[in-house]
């Protein structure tokens, strides 16, 4: 086969078997969702495609407040990790020296445990009568009916201990990237640490910054372990109301509006985040 | 599917389930049996009474503990029954309620052959025999039933609970436990109003459904099963119960946890053994039934489990035989007449609209 | 020399930086802090499958310290074969996402192509859906085409998204490589499979291992998608998600903690390969 | 060499097939016009370069010769068998990238046994050809390091080893030196073309460095837009440039406009814009041409001292020097010509001193090292960019 | 500049204290001492470069001045004030880096302006000042542009311009020009001398191209090994290396062992190892040597024409040609010596034939054209890789 004609097909060829993959099950099912989501009718007489929106409109009416809950708790727990994540990012990438891999790995452990048992391991911690808070009341330190588990905070904190590892990683590859150079630049045009830490350091740090952004939030969004395990009554997210829609009501047009609407608002934030912080991250990142 | 249904509902001479069916079926010397966790006597990761009965009939048992809940694993076994198939399992184990009823309006459940139980007709009690949601037991037995009252930890709660009042009460803020099974959360709404849920009206559910969301704040956690580890761990000070769970946390490094049977009354629901439709060893399955009625067999399965033995004969054989009267003599395995006095059955739905309208009633109080 | 001298000029040395007082101690305080943090749920976990309980469910009081879940770890026969079910899965899925995302990654990586945009937007996406949602299609798809569930749905739905992960990772390494290398190689009589099985295929090991790795541990650590997708099997977070009503049995914790110190040992070995390939 | 290679008959017989020979050879990409149109014949055992701006053309060319590209139109011969689509691995030609693209996971001996290994040769006859290699260009002994563990010069001389083993018919090198500094670049050099002799293998040799090609090759071409603006042996070419871009390119030049007024006697007259006039061959006038650009090279203009005759028939211009710069070698004098050109004059620090900053100057040149050219057409490399 | 250095007070008051002052600065990387004691001083709007093989310290010497790096011992003085401590963004100091080190992030402007603004200038006056340093580069109205926009020259002028706009007390310059090409190099080196004559900024200037430094230095420093070798003008330090590693290093040149033989009458003998003799300056003369070696550069060598006589007084030794290689400007002949040495002679083309391959000559050169070193000493960079 001729040069030309060959580096013209090779991608094609290359990417058939995987393109075809992502299309039958990734693609074609969303779109399963989406009829669904405009299928009328019950578990026991079946379901038929009537085009009705109808689920929708109940189901922004009735879970409305599950929605923005889980908009919420992502968007604070993305932030928290970032916030915790960044500090020990950079510092491994500028200082870490030659054990990098090593702090890299420390940081990282939490991945080689199946995140079920990391939060049962914090239900554990968190309860009230458990190491932290039983101990504290014991010394009557804590007031006997104070409690973390079943409130937001706990859900919360546990979507971003779960986020640590996700966010630390792009972090640390977007700082590793950055050239040295650079912030000797800054500094010899008098930028003092601080200033070419925010001037230099964290815009080029970007494309990290964003692939931390999209694991976290994107994982956050939908999770409902976190919330079934440490949460209570008031702090069910979007993903419990799916999965009891669809495994327990088998209210399948419910859940595939749920569903619809969910990866809607997920990829409406993504796009929103794109926009303000340039797009061009997205790229670097995909 | 309604055309799956037609398919399982022939009419004639071998109609599933008839006489003449089972007649002809052979046992094959081997079932499955799918069961929930931490339901049947084990002892070094097997199963002794399961080896008797294998002993005894040369029957081998696949013992499965794969079901976590009632929707859940009828969500599992649902799709292949109405696509006319097999579930895979020749006996399941599941609650009084909804999904039973659904097995049963569907006819997935394979009609018992009564004249190959006579233990059963011998040896179950009372409260097992001829339920509201299966009159004459046409397609299930009881393998256990509990009762779902009310757990607390006194040092907690500081004072005895005798009521489902003390539900309510604004000092156990945040350490209450609920159940998230929104029957037992509605029975219980019922129950403190006064009454009875099987005969309640979609009014009275909407009045339960009012209260309970009263009490919302005060509760910590819609619980599944995990409510007694909350119990266990101090997170709930007073909480729904089943009688059984609270009985092993005794046994188990908790006896301070204590069961009450409030004087509202008390829900008893029945775990049910049943036989779904197409299943490969009907026979062998039958067989292990009827085996499971002897009282030494309840017995000895009873002695592990400690829910409500569905043989009151067994009673005597634990307290003789395997010699252990905690079990024996505990009201919560075998309850005395005051309790099962008490003891109130759920309200039956008739069809899924009514299903469907009690989850349009509870569920918003769970779930949000 | 000139090496030498270039590599320092790529890389300039720590000491620049560290002129940043923070950096000094205050930094590493807290980068040991985080770290410890991280631990602690670990920690818990080794700890209680030590932990002494009658019932066989992990009490969370601490009973006395006892080593007989080591013995024990199989004796809940289907927790065992829901663990069996992990792995086959997760080596199953891995296998498979390798063997459809390392050509994908090198055809987005090498060429440029119409198609090439259309992937990395679906990758993208991929990876941007909540896993809820990607459970939720899936299992819609299966109950339109009413394919019955079971390990094939689950290992269909592993692999849906191995192939995003792996491709990233992959694509990342072969973008590192220069593209003359490939020209070398047919330059010196190499066909193009010839080329790719003697120079880019063990220039891509590296990034070919992790890719795997990663996908390793996603498939044997998802819960929510599996969940819609399994069907009546039992995967390892499966079965855990449902003994959560019950009670943990103390093998859970066992499990786990093997489970994490295998990987441990496989990361650092990896880390060390990759170390040694990239001389 | 692959089987039919070796069979190919010698068509032509007589005079032996240019090893390469390019006929109206065009490489298109989307809008850009990398090459556009050239003809091109290299002889065997030649030595010829491609030299030219960045952005000339000079790697496609090459690369449609290696194979990696294929031509929009046009014929690529080599050793005359056409081969413009036969893919790379199937052509007796050999590349020395810029980058060297030396294989990172594989030692400088598995390196330099790629090709052959390819080929299928025994064990023994492969090991004994890779260590003559390394011996050649001098890297005996570092069989065993990876090309990470060896320097700049190193690395190209495991790329040069790596092409050379396998005896092709052309050896292609692409800006081989570019990488090293200009000290080392010095030594590769003379070592290149000690080896070329050596090996007697036909070397087409791009460089965007003047010196570098004058200094190495047996002929070059001198490419700008896609097109081959002159080819020649090098003092032709820097001698007698054929276009005013040649001649700027290949180092300083001094340009001046003007008009032919006569041509008499084995002499052509060309009078500057501005003022006087300049003698030249009239075999240099481009036909035709009224309006011309006359040339001349630095080192061909000499001041004269102050007291000296203007020599008969030579070229005489003033000018004042405007700068001096030592260069060691010699001095570089920029200098304010007539009719506000400025010309480049380069003396040799020979001994007798060079009129410094300020001075006023007579510059002489013989008419034999006068070029003509057609003024415009040039375009210089800074525009490109 | 920032406050305090406006403050400094002109301590040795009359004399202008040096812009920069290297007293006794050593670096030692772990086991490396990449700069071993070195003394230096440049005075204020001094062209001064730093000239070395690779590896030799240049790049860490200005990260020293720079205060990227602090020194191991000695002291860092610049505009007399000792610094060796301050951290880089309080030294009135800038650096052109050799990979230009633009922020990706921020477009030309901005790169431009960011020394201004870490100084807190208002707005219109940084606006201004940017645009007069773009002005300056000749990169007015590019503004906007990303640095990724820009081709390499372009954003060498960035780089320039972003240094030069905040006015710096010096500006260090590593290798500027190292990744531009031949062509653009030269180009740029007389921009930079331009602007550098134009704003009367001290530049202290990193390179290793010989022809580079002596083009543009008002003095230079030769470095080997972390230490300097010599100082001064292009002219002198060319003209009379002070070691061999000196002589060797700029440029080719002719070394040939000897020993001095007699001083008398204003000229010191020198008898060649084999045959002959060499007349030199006494003055040239390493003090107190007994054995050297006795150079000349290639351009002071002349061959003689056959008929031609002898200068009187000059300097003579027989060769044959070996090579002679065309470089435009000129041909560069490789002769063999007497005694097996090896001879470069560099010959303009100013237009009589240069003798070819092969041909027999003699070689001539005036006495105070002889320079003479201490044996040995010197080191090449190829040995160094
Ligand atoms: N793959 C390609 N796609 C599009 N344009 C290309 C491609 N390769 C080369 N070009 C264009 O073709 C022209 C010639 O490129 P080429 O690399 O041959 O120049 P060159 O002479 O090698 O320059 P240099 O001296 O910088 O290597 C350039 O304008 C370049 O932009
Ligand atoms: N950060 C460092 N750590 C260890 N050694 C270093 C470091 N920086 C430089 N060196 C060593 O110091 C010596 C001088 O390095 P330097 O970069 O100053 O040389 P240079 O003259 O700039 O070389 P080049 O011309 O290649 O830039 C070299 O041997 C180098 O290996
Ligand atoms: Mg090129
Ligand atoms: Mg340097």
């Amino acid at each position: 086969m001729s040069v030309a004609l060959r580096s013209r097909l090779a991608p094609y060829l290359l990417g058939m078997p995987a393109g075809a993959y992502l299309a039958i099950f990734f693609i074609v099912p969303l779109f399963a969702v989406l009829s669904i989501s405009l299928e009328t009718g019950n578990y026991d007489t079946g379901f038929v495609l009537t085009w009705h929106w109808h689920e929708y409109v109940t189901a922004i009416r009735e879970y409305h407040t599950q929605f923005i809950r889980s908009f919420e708790y992502a968007a604070l727990s993305t932030v928290l990790a970032l916030v915790l994540a960044y500090p020990i990012s950079y510092w491994i990438a500028f200082h870490g020296g030659r054990h990098k891999s090593t702090y890299l790995l420390l940081l990282l452990l939490p991945f080689f445990v199946s995140f079920l048992i990391r939060t049962l391991a914090w239900q554990f911690i968190l309860s009230d009568q458990g190491i932290v808070l039983g101990t504290l009341k014991n010394w009557h330190l804590l007031p006997q009916s104070l409690r973390v588990l079943s409130t937001p905070s706990a859900v919360i904190a546990g979507l971003t201990y779960n986020a640590l590892p996700f966010m630390a990683l792009p972090l640390y590859v977007g700082l590793e990237r950055i050239d040295r150079r650079l912030v000797q630049a800054a500094g010899d045009l008098y930028a003092r640490p601080a200033t070419s830490f925010l001037r230099v350091i964290v815009p080029l740090s970007a494309p990290g910054i964003f692939a931390g952004f999209l694991l976290v939030f994107v994982t956050n969004v939908g999770d409902y372990v976190n919330a079934t395990i440490l949460g209570g009554p008031d702090t069910t997210m979007i993903g419990n109301i799916i999965q009891t829609e669809y495994l327990t009501n088998f209210d399948y047009p419910m859940a595939a509006a749920l569903s619809s609407l969910l990866i809607g608002g997920t990829l409406i934030v993504i796009f929103l985040y794109a926009r303000t912080f340039g797009a061009s991250q997205i790229q670097e990142y995909a | 599917g309604g055309a799956n249904k037609k398919a399982s509902t022939g009419t004639g001479a071998n109609e599933i389930g008839s006489t003449a069916w089972w007649a002809k079926q052979k046992q094959a010397g081997t079932f499955q049996f799918a069961n929930w966790p931490y339901y049947i006597d084990t002892s070094h990761g097997k199963h002794p009474t399961l080896e008797q009965f294998t002993k005894a009939t040369g029957i081998k048992v696949n013992y499965e503990e794969v079901i976590q809940n009632n929707d859940s694993f009828y969500a599992k076994i649902a799709p292949s029954l109405q696509g006319g198939q097999g579930t895979g399992y020749d006996m399941v184990v599941m609650t009084n309620g909804w999904y039973l009823t659904e097995l049963i309006n569907h006819r997935w459940l394979i009609p018992l052959d009564h004249s190959r139980l006579p233990n059963f007709a011998k040896y179950a009690g009372s409260l097992v025999k001829s339920p509201s949601y299966d009159p004459a037991n046409k397609y299930t037995t009881a393998w256990q039933s509990g009762f779902t009252g009310i757990g607390y930890d006194p040092r907690l709660t500081g004072r005895e609970i005798t009521s489902v009042e003390d539900l309510w009460d604004p000092k156990f803020s945040g350490h209450i436990g609920m159940m998230s099974d929104n029957t037992e959360l509605g029975s219980v709404g019922l129950l403190k109003l006064g009454i009875n849920p099987v005969t309640s009206t979609q009014a009275d559910w909407h009045k339960a459904a009012n209260i309970l969301k009263q009490q919302r704040h005060m509760v910590r956690q819609y619980y599944d099963q995990s409510y007694i580890q909350a119990l266990e761990n101090g997170d709930t000070w007073i909480s729904q119960a089943w009688s059984g769970d609270i009985f092993q946390a005794n046994e188990n490094g908790y006896p301070h946890l204590k069961f009450v049977v409030p004087h509202e009354g008390v829900m008893h629901w029945t775990d049910n053994m049943a036989i779904p439709l197409h299943a490969a060893h009907p026979a062998d399955a039958l067989a292990w039934m009827n085996f499971y009625y002897q009282p030494k067999i309840a017995a000895e399965v009873e002695d592990w489990v400690n829910y409500i033995c569905p043989v009151p004969s067994a009673k005597s054989y634990i307290a003789k035989q395997l010699d252990d009267p905690t079990v024996a003599h505990s009201p919560l395995v075998f309850p005395t007449a005051a309790m099962t006095a008490k003891a109130h059955e759920y309200y039956t739905f008739k069809n899924f609209n009514e299903f469907n309208t009690w989850n349009g009633i509870f569920n918003p109080i769970i779930q949000s | 020399m000139t090496a030498v001298a270039g590599m320092l000029e790529r890389r300039p040395l720590e000491a620049k930086a560290s002129r940043v007082r923070p950096a000094r101690f205050l930094l590493p305080a807290y980068v040991w802090l985080v770290i410890a943090y991280t631990v602690v749920p670990i920690a818990v976990m080794v700890a209680y499958s030590f932990n002494q309980t009658p019932s066989g469910k992990t009490t969370f009081a601490w009973q006395g310290f006892t080593t007989t879940w080591y013995a024990q770890v199989f004796a809940i026969s289907d927790l065992t074969s829901a663990l069996e079910h992990s792995f086959e899965i997760a080596t199953g899925s891995t296998i498979i996402s390798l063997l459809l995302g390392v050509p994908l990654a090198l055809a987005l990586a090498r060429y440029r192509w119409r198609g090439g945009v259309v992937a990395d937007s679906v990758i993208f996406i991929d990876i941007a859906a909540p896993s809820v949602v990607v459970g939720a299609s899936l299992l819609s798809f299966f109950i339109t085409l009413n394919i019955a569930r079971g390990l094939g749905t689950i290992l269909i739905a592993h692999v849906a998204f191995n192939v995003a992960f792996v491709t990233v990772v992959v694509r990342a390494r072969a973008l590192g490589l220069d593209p003359a290398i490939e020209k070398a190689a047919s330059d010196l009589g190499a066909s193009p499979w010839t080329a790719f099985r003697t120079v880019t295929l063990p220039l891509l090991l590296p990034g070919i291992i992790s890719g795997g790795l990663l996908a390793f541990a996603m498939s044997i650590d998802d819960f929510i998608i599996t969940q819609f997708v399994a069907g009546p099997k039992l995967t390892f977070p499966l079965w855990i998600y449902g003994a959560v009503k019950t009670g943990i049995p103390p093998q859970v914790f066992v499990m786990g903690t093997m489970i994490f110190f295998g990987g441990v040992l496989i990361a650092i070995a990896n880390t060390i390969l990759q170390r040694r390939t990239q001389l | 060499m692959t089987p039919e290679e070796q069979a190919a008959p010698p068509e032509e017989s007589g005079a032996p097939a240019p090893d390469v020979r390019l006929v109206q050879v065009r490489k298109h990409f989307r809008d850009t016009a990398a090459v556009d149109g050239i003809d091109l014949e290299i002889a065997q055992g030649e030595f010829f370069s491609l030299l030219g701006p960045s952005g000339c053309g000079k790697s496609t060319t090459l690369a449609l010769i290696g194979g990696f590209e294929e031509p929009t139109g046009g014929e690529v011969w080599l050793g005359g068998r056409e081969m413009s689509r036969v893919p790379p691995y199937r052509r007796d030609v050999n590349t020395v990238f810029q980058s060297y693209a030396l294989f990172p996971h594989l030692d400088v001996a598995s390196n330099v046994a790629f090709g052959l290994r390819r080929r299928k040769l025994p064990r023994a006859r492969i090991s004994s050809r890779v260590s003559d290699a390394l011996e050649l260009v001098g890297l005996a002994g570092l069989g065993k390091r990876k090309p990470a563990q060896l320097s700049g010069g190193q690395q190209q001389r495991v790329a040069l080893a790596r092409a050379l083993v396998n005896e092709p018919r052309v050896l292609l090198l692409d800006e081989p030196l570019g990488a090293l500094d200009l000290k080392l670049r010095k030594q590769m050099q003379l070592e290149l073309k000690r080896i070329q002799r050596e090996v007697g293998v036909t070397f087409l040799y791009v460089t965007h460095d003047q010196e570098e090609a004058l200094a190495m090759s047996d002929r070059l071409a001198v490419m700008n837009l896609g097109n081959i603006e002159q080819i020649g042996a090098p003092e032709e070419v820097y001698e007698r440039p054929a276009t005013e871009f040649v001649a700027d390119f290949l180092g300083a030049s001094n340009l001046l406009g003007g008009a032919v007024t006569a041509v008499e006697g084995g002499v052509a007259r060309i009078a500057l814009d501005g003022a006087g006039e300049v003698r030249a061959h009239p075999d240099r006038l481009p036909q035709g041409a009224q309006r011309v650009k006359v040339g001349v090279r630095p080192e061909k203009l000499r001041p004269l001292r102050r007291d000296e005759a203007e020599p008969t028939g030579a070229n005489v211009v003033q000018g004042r020097v405007r700068t001096s710069t030592y260069l060691g070698l010699g001095h570089q004098l920029e200098i304010d010509g007539p009719a506000a050109t400025r010309l480049v004059v380069y003396v040799q620090n020979a001994g007798d001193e060079a009129p410094g900053a300020g001075a006023d100057v007579r510059l002489c040149w013989r008419p034999e090292h006068t070029f003509v050219v057609r003024p415009a057409g040039g375009v210089r490399e800074e525009e490109q960019e």
